[in-house]
């Protein structure tokens, strides 16, 4: 049990695989979900997955720099976050609803 | 080598998790299996020797992001209207097109899975807060203080977003 | 270790200053927002004054990195020489006495500590141009005095008379100057492209060690950045063809004309210079437009002010024909002449510029000269000051104008005596107007009525210490560089004093004249100025030959007085054209190619949007999955690609 | 892995878990016999001498009480509510550290869980997780009143949750660690942070009166307003939950609060002692610093009317955070100083 | 007007100082108030293991005396039903019959005799109307009960019975007791 935990070389693959399926996930949970909060829910997992793959890459060059790139994604979502909640928010004050069939005015 | 099936294992529940984010129905159950899919990720961080990041992901994304998200949908208090479901046609296409986008990925990065037999082993530092706060304070200073203003830029719109309009009621 | 703190105290003193003024100065008593303002610059100047004393050779501060990317850097450094320390002291000590003025000239005024405040980041953005070790630092303080100017001139915005007159004349400063930053941003984007720094000892290192190792001087680049350089100073120090704006700024109130538009601001054209030397010098092309530049603007300058009859529009174009001079000394090579004569014309024009203020406080606001006169036995302090003042700028024997304008004369003797001759012309019509505007204003009978002549008293102590400092300073500042027929030991102080240690002043040789040529240019020149004296005497004041109205000015009068009529010049060349020019474009291309073409463009848009708007749903996931789609389509595009086809 | 090293840590943290609840559980007891002595009276004294066993009634209490669940509330959340909030209060405990290294059966036991290099990190980060608790709680009771509490909770936990992790850099910054170890080592002996960061440790002392939800800032149960605030709806062992998570993160909070402003286990002169006599020393200074501010916290609360909910806003957001900031600036200039990174200029 | 107790508190709402806007020293005030109180002697007693010394004008609880021979004190003149303020006295008069002489003092008794205890006030006005000293009010607690007609006491409740005698010298003296 003293292994290194560098040595899980082998299931790196894994974790990418991983950090697709959450993509793909998060990206089938846009298209069905109909709750803007929850579809911006779907686009932080995407985030996510993307944060595990660069840590997967810098693991996997053994350099730092990917997950600098993850601290800039971290700091990039909690801001969209923020903005994407107070629309919603004006969203739903004027539509009292935040179901996202309803907001087609894109169309017009 | 147990290490490898505890990845297995946390990988698993990460995306077991993730799909009961999308598919349970009520938005608040969302949330809380999002902040339990952040913790696997979290927990994979860990296996990959990137402890800050874990961390970081924990108080920014569980400890701030999802309760703000929680916070939210407690203010609108959402639960009586039920939110109405997708017509099966297009369930349906959406997942033809999320699997073919899996397929297409997974395709895509076959050859950088293969190359991971020839995995190069990495010096101890470089998930530490000395390693990355070198690397932040010095390579990446700009980018970091640029950050600093997209907070404050993000700040003025969410509370010029979120607050009523009272001069024209006056 | 000393000199650095002091050389720090010294540049964050009078933003401290501004800082607290313009921060607490509304709330604070008036008496102590004045007093920290002029306390801070005082401080300055102390702090100037011991780094002249201990300084002897150059010394760099380097405070902290703006941007720093591998090697290439742009750094918030300083630099202590003669020439900045001595641009220093001049900052620092007129700022100090115009400061003092100002509490008596502006003490009526709502609006002082904001004044104050301008002032105080004035001479904090002067310090940052003279004291900057690199032409970034410099930028940021031209652009700073450039913004102080413009408040300035426009402190007096909300004037219920002259309001918009004032904010007009402050933009149009402001714009002029701005044609002259971006000549020097070109500058320093060519600087950067050529020679990779901004650093004036990287950049001259750079040339030494090309010249050493014998290989080709990039001449074309100097050139280019030395004329972008100059286009840049011809803005600052209103040259032609940018000079219009300064008489303009005589709209702000007269302590800032004599700190901003006299003594300091206005000579940091010739402070970049001097301090670009070492480009200049191998660029004789740029040297000899400065050179004519410099004489044309003199000469203009001076003819326009021989009619000009408000007093501070006078004293300004008086100014520009200084500038003018010192340009020509530049346009020589005679870089510390130059200088010598900046240093005596900021004594004796700020001494001329407070006492014209004083002389304006004192008549209730009036400006115009034709309204004055007698005012000598009234105002006795502000009398003998301006009468010193105009002596020096006039070049009277023993004042230091005689001095620094001797020099330059000097110079261009040895340059061309035809040279000689035109500047004796300028300097001729230097004396003239000089002389003309004492003799109105202060001697002969009072025309501006009685109910004006009631109200005239001497101003209070703070403004006459100033006058009187100043005037001492104007007698004997021309010790400071004597020529060699007096005190054989001490001659030329000034020059050798700049040469010694300024980086890049090495090379350039100061020139003397042998001494019995320099003796019979200054008797020349001392009988010139004399008989100019006694001619204005009779003229003006014997003869009582009064400013005349405008509708009685003869033809070259009215020319003089209508300023070339060089405003409406500009007009018809640069404005009208444009207009008309925009308006032909508006008729001909925009309504008809443009237009039609734009709706023809939208109509055909239209069609296809609504063939295809049908896909526009509106909903959100529909056009997700649509680019879903089309991403899994390119992705798997690629991939087969390469998997099949091996690209 | 070693099997010894197992066994330790697992005698650790039941001996710690089970001193925390134990604390915890008196901690009530003291509290209502503090209330009472502050207020001139007598306290529970029924059962057992003084009152003693009172704890073990209220406990016996909680758990023979009805566990009703209303009929509209979500029923997973609604029990799970409680068990986060116990979870989180409880699992700060892993990184704290108890006292110097102890020697028995010929091994060297650190009096510690876990030693990880980013201790604060670990901290904040299950201090922005013990939100969840409340808000889960008050939200699925299907009840205004709870989702107020909970919704107040969480505003104020986020709100104070800034100014404590400002405050917490400034220790860092004069430690130069992350490490909760690092930390109380740099205070060897007498060398206390509270005597440089007075400031900080009050405002830290503010923040996690906050974060504990204690008096005066207890506004999300507030009982004349709320009712009970999260747990208006709670009943018998899931209540009893809730209020234990209190106690614990009380006495976490102090614990934290003794490490980070008054050395942890150092006490002066303990450069004379060695060994086991030291770690029990240690130990016994540790626990008497986090039973002073645990007294302090009842202490206040017992004295401090309640604030406003615009108030506990304001003080927050408009005095604390600037004081905090104002702070670090201060240390961080005078750091620079010191580790001369002005030299050059002077 | 000059106030007669002086401890009236003038209100202002003058700005606060710089100190005051601390409210530290005002919360360290308010903790050393605190403090002093809990090393204070408790106010505090155990009830039912201690009670209360009550103060001789205490006014509890009635009772209807006897005298020195186990008789009834009171005639049912009513004086005390006509003196109390809150009509809370009810009676109803009788004749002694042969052979009650044991058991009431005079010829007149009260048959019936209630105090509404939720009515009564404890003023003690009837205990100073009768002129038989019959009625006295003692350091006794009125009980507490479920209903309210259990308030209304009669004679069962009322009259002091033989073998437990209330004994009422402790009592105040009112200056028109001559019995002692």
């Amino acid at each position: 049990m003293t292994t290194d935990l560098n040595n899980i070389g082998t299931s790196l693959d894994f974790f990418v695989v991983v950090s697709i399926a959450l993509f793909v996930i998060g990206a089938f949970g846009v298209l069905t979900r109909k709750n803007m909060i929850v579809l911006l829910m779907c686009i932080e997992l995407m985030l996510n997955s993307v944060n595990l793959l660069l840590v997967t890459f810098s693991k996997y060059h053994g350099a730092a720099d990917p997950q600098v790139f993850v601290f800039f994604i971290v700091v990039v979502a909690a801001a969209e976050a923020t903005v994407g909640l107070s629309i919603l928010i004006m969203a739903y004050r004027n539509r009292k609803s935040i179901d996202i069939e309803l907001f087609n005015k894109l169309k017009d | 080598m147990s290490l490898q099936i505890i990845s297995i294992i946390l990988g698993s529940l990460t995306i077991a998790s993730a799909l009961m984010v999308v598919l349970s129905k009520h938005p608040i159950r969302s949330v809380i299996f999002l902040v339990v899919t952040f913790f696997f990720i979290s927990s994979l961080y860990i296996l990959m020797n990137a402890q800050f990041l874990a961390i970081v992901n924990i108080i920014v994304y569980a400890g701030a992001i999802m309760v703000l998200f929680l916070f939210v949908l407690m203010l609108l208090n959402l639960n009586k209207s039920a939110e109405p479901e997708s017509s099966i046609l297009v369930k349906f296409s959406s997942l033809i097109a999320a699997g073919g986008l899996f397929l297409v990925l997974i395709a895509a990065l076959k050859d950088s899975i293969l190359l991971s037999k020839t995995y190069i082993p990495n010096n101890e530092a470089i998930g530490t807060v000395e390693g990355l706060g070198n690397l932040l304070f010095s390579k990446y200073v700009v980018p970091f203080e640029v950050s600093s203003i997209l907070f404050i830029a993000a700040m003025v719109g969410a509370v010029l977003l979120a607050k009523r309009e009272k001069q024209i009621i006056d | 270790m000393g000199q650095n703190i002091l050389l720090l105290t010294l540049i964050a003193l009078p933003l401290l200053g501004f800082i607290i003024t313009g921060i607490f100065g509304k709330k604070l008593p008036k008496l102590v927002t004045v007093s920290i303002a002029t306390v801070a610059v005082f401080s300055s100047f102390v702090c100037a004054l011991m780094l002249f004393n201990m300084n002897n050779k150059v010394q760099y501060v380097h405070l902290f990195n703006v941007v720093h990317f591998e090697d290439f850097k742009l750094s918030a450094n300083f630099q202590i020489d003669s020439l900045s320390i001595w641009m220093t002291l001049i900052i620092t000590g007129v700022g100090t006495l115009i400061h003092l003025f100002s509490i008596g000239y502006m003490s009526h005024d709502k609006g002082i500590f904001k004044f104050f405040a301008y002032l105080n980041l004035f001479i904090f953005s002067m310090l940052l141009l003279v004291l900057g070790s690199n032409y970034f630092v410099l930028f940021f303080g031209w652009e700073g005095v450039g913004i102080c100017s413009y408040l300035l001139i426009g402190f007096h915005y909300s004037d219920e008379e002259k309001g918009i007159e004032n904010s007009i004349a402050a933009r149009k400063a402001f714009i002029m100057n701005r044609i002259g930053d971006v000549g020097l941003l070109f500058a320093l984007f060519m600087l950067l492209n050529t020679f990779g720094t901004l650093e004036y000892a990287g950049i001259a290192a750079k040339i030494n060690e090309l010249k050493l190792s014998g290989m080709a001087l990039p001449l074309v680049a100097i050139s280019a950045i030395t004329i972008c350089l100059f286009v840049a100073a011809t803005g600052k120090s209103a040259q032609i063809p940018l000079f219009t704006w300064l008489p303009d700024a005589m709209a702000g109130p007269t302590p800032v004309s004599a700190l901003i538009h006299a003594a300091t601001m206005v000579t940091a054209g010739i402070y970049l210079v001097v301090r670009s030397n070492f480009l200049f010098e191998l660029a004789p092309f740029t040297k000899d437009i400065i050179l004519y530049i410099g004489l044309a603007t003199s000469l203009i300058a001076a003819f326009i002010a021989m009619r000009q009859s408000d007093i501070k529009k006078v004293l300004a174009y008086s100014t520009v024909s200084q500038l003018g001079l010192m340009f020509v000394a530049l346009g020589m090579g005679a870089y510390t002449v130059a200088l010598f004569h900046v240093t005596t014309h900021a004594f004796f024009k700020a001494l001329l510029f407070l006492g014209s203020g004083s002389v304006i406080h004192a008549m209730s606001d009036e400006q115009d000269i034709r309204k004055m006169g007698g005012l000598a036995k009234k105002i006795p302090i502000t009398h003998l000051t301006f009468l010193i003042g105009t002596l020096a700028i006039s070049g009277f024997p023993l004042l230091s104008g005689f001095y620094s304008k001797d020099e330059i004369l000097a110079h261009a003797l040895m340059e061309s005596p035809v040279l000689y001759g035109v500047l004796m012309i300028a300097v001729t019509l230097t004396a003239i107007y000089m002389f003309r505007l004492y003799f109105l204003v202060f001697q002969g009978k009072f025309r501006g009525g009685n109910e004006l002549e009631s109200h005239i008293h001497e101003s209070g102590p703070t403004m006459t210490i100033p006058l009187m400092v100043l005037a001492v300073l104007s007698v004997f500042g021309g010790l400071l560089n004597l020529p060699g027929i007096f005190f054989h030991d001490y001659t030329h102080w000034f020059s050798h004093y700049l040469e010694s240690t300024t980086a890049g002043l090495n090379e350039i040789e100061t020139h003397h004249l042998e001494s019995s040529k320099s003796l019979i240019l200054m008797v020349a020149a001392s009988t010139l100025a004399i008989g100019i004296m006694i001619w204005a005497y009779i003229n003006y004041a014997k003869n009582g030959k009064l400013a005349k109205e405008d509708s009685d000015l003869n033809a070259w009068e009215k020319l003089s007085n209508k300023k070339l009529y060089i405003d409406e010049i500009y007009n018809f060349l640069f404005v009208k054209p444009l207009e008309w020019i925009s308006k032909l474009i508006y008729t001909y291309f925009d309504v008809l190619v443009l237009k039609n073409g734009v709706f023809a463009t939208a109509s055909l848009i239209g069609k296809a949007g609504s063939i295809t708007r049908k896909w526009q749903s509106g909903f959100l996931s529909s056009y997700l999955f649509w680019m879903l789609l089309s991403i899994v389509g390119l992705i798997a595009y690629y991939v087969i690609k390469i998997q099949f086809w091996n690209y | 892995m070693d099997t010894g090293l197992l066994i330790e840590k697992s005698v650790l943290v039941l001996i710690i878990f089970t001193i925390s609840l134990g604390i915890a559980a008196y901690q009530t007891y003291f509290e209502r016999k503090l209330a009472a002595w502050i207020q001139d009276r007598v306290g529970p004294d029924r059962a057992g001498p003084f009152g003693i066993l009172q704890p073990i009634a209220d406990g016996v209490k909680m758990f023979l009480k009805e566990d009703f669940i209303p009929k509209d509330a979500d029923k997973w959340l609604f029990i799970i509510g409680p068990g986060i909030a116990m979870f989180t209060s409880l699992i700060t405990s892993a990184i704290i550290p108890w006292g110097t290294d102890l020697e028995l059966f010929g091994r060297t036991i650190t009096l510690q869980v876990a030693d990880f290099d980013i201790g604060i990190l670990y901290l904040f980060a299950v201090l922005s997780i013990s939100v969840y608790g409340i808000m889960i709680g008050g939200w699925a009771s299907n009840n205004k009143y709870s989702l107020y509490g909970a919704i107040r909770a969480s505003s104020q936990m986020i709100s104070y949750e800034l100014a404590m992790g400002i405050s917490a850099i400034t220790i860092i910054m004069l430690s130069g660690s992350l490490s909760l170890t690092d930390i109380v080592n740099k205070q060897h002996g007498m060398n206390w942070n509270i005597f440089y960061q007075p400031i900080c440790f009050v405002v830290f002392f503010i923040c996690s009166m906050a974060e504990t939800n204690r008096a005066p800032f207890d506004l999300p149960e507030c009982e004349n307003e709320l009712i009970g605030g999260y747990h208006t709806e709670y009943s018998s062992m899931k209540l009893g939950l809730y209020l234990f998570s209190e106690y614990t993160a009380m006495f976490i909070s102090s614990a934290i609060i003794a490490i980070l402003f008054l050395g942890g286990y150092n006490f002066p002169g303990m450069d004379n002692f060695s060994g086991n006599t030291l770690a029990i020393l240690s130990i016994v200074a540790f626990f008497s610093k986090i039973f002073l501010f645990i007294f302090i916290f009842m202490w206040i609360r017992w004295t401090i009317p309640r604030f406003r909910f615009d108030q506990l806003m304001h003080l927050g957001w408009k005095v604390l955070i600037p004081i905090a900031m104002v702070n670090l600036l201060i240390t961080g200039i005078v750091i620079a100083i010191k580790e001369g990174w002005f030299n050059e200029l002077m | 007007m000059e106030s007669l107790t002086n401890r009236k508190k003038v209100v202002s709402d003058k700005p606060m100082t710089f100190m005051e806007e601390l409210y530290l020293p005002a919360i360290f005030h308010g903790m050393k108030v605190t403090f002093k109180h809990m090393l204070q002697k408790r106010k505090t007693i155990k009830y039912p293991e201690e009670t209360r010394v009550f103060a001789p004008v205490y006014r509890g609880m009635h009772v209807l005396k006897r005298d020195e021979k186990g008789r009834e004190n009171c005639t049912a003149c009513g004086l005390c039903a006509v003196a109390c303020p809150a009509e809370a006295i009810t009676m109803i008069a009788g004749e002694r019959k042969k052979g009650e002489e044991n058991l009431y003092r005079e010829e007149k008794y009260a048959e019936m005799y209630e105090i509404n205890m939720l009515r009564c006030i404890f003023c003690g006005l009837c205990e100073e109307a009768c002129p038989k000293e019959a009625i006295f009010l003692t350091d006794r607690i009125v009980p507490t009960e479920f209903d309210r007609e259990n308030f209304i006491y009669g004679k069962d409740k009322l009259v002091e019975s033989i073998e437990f005698p209330i004994d009422i010298t402790k009592r105040q003296d009112t200056g028109k007791r001559t019995e002692k």
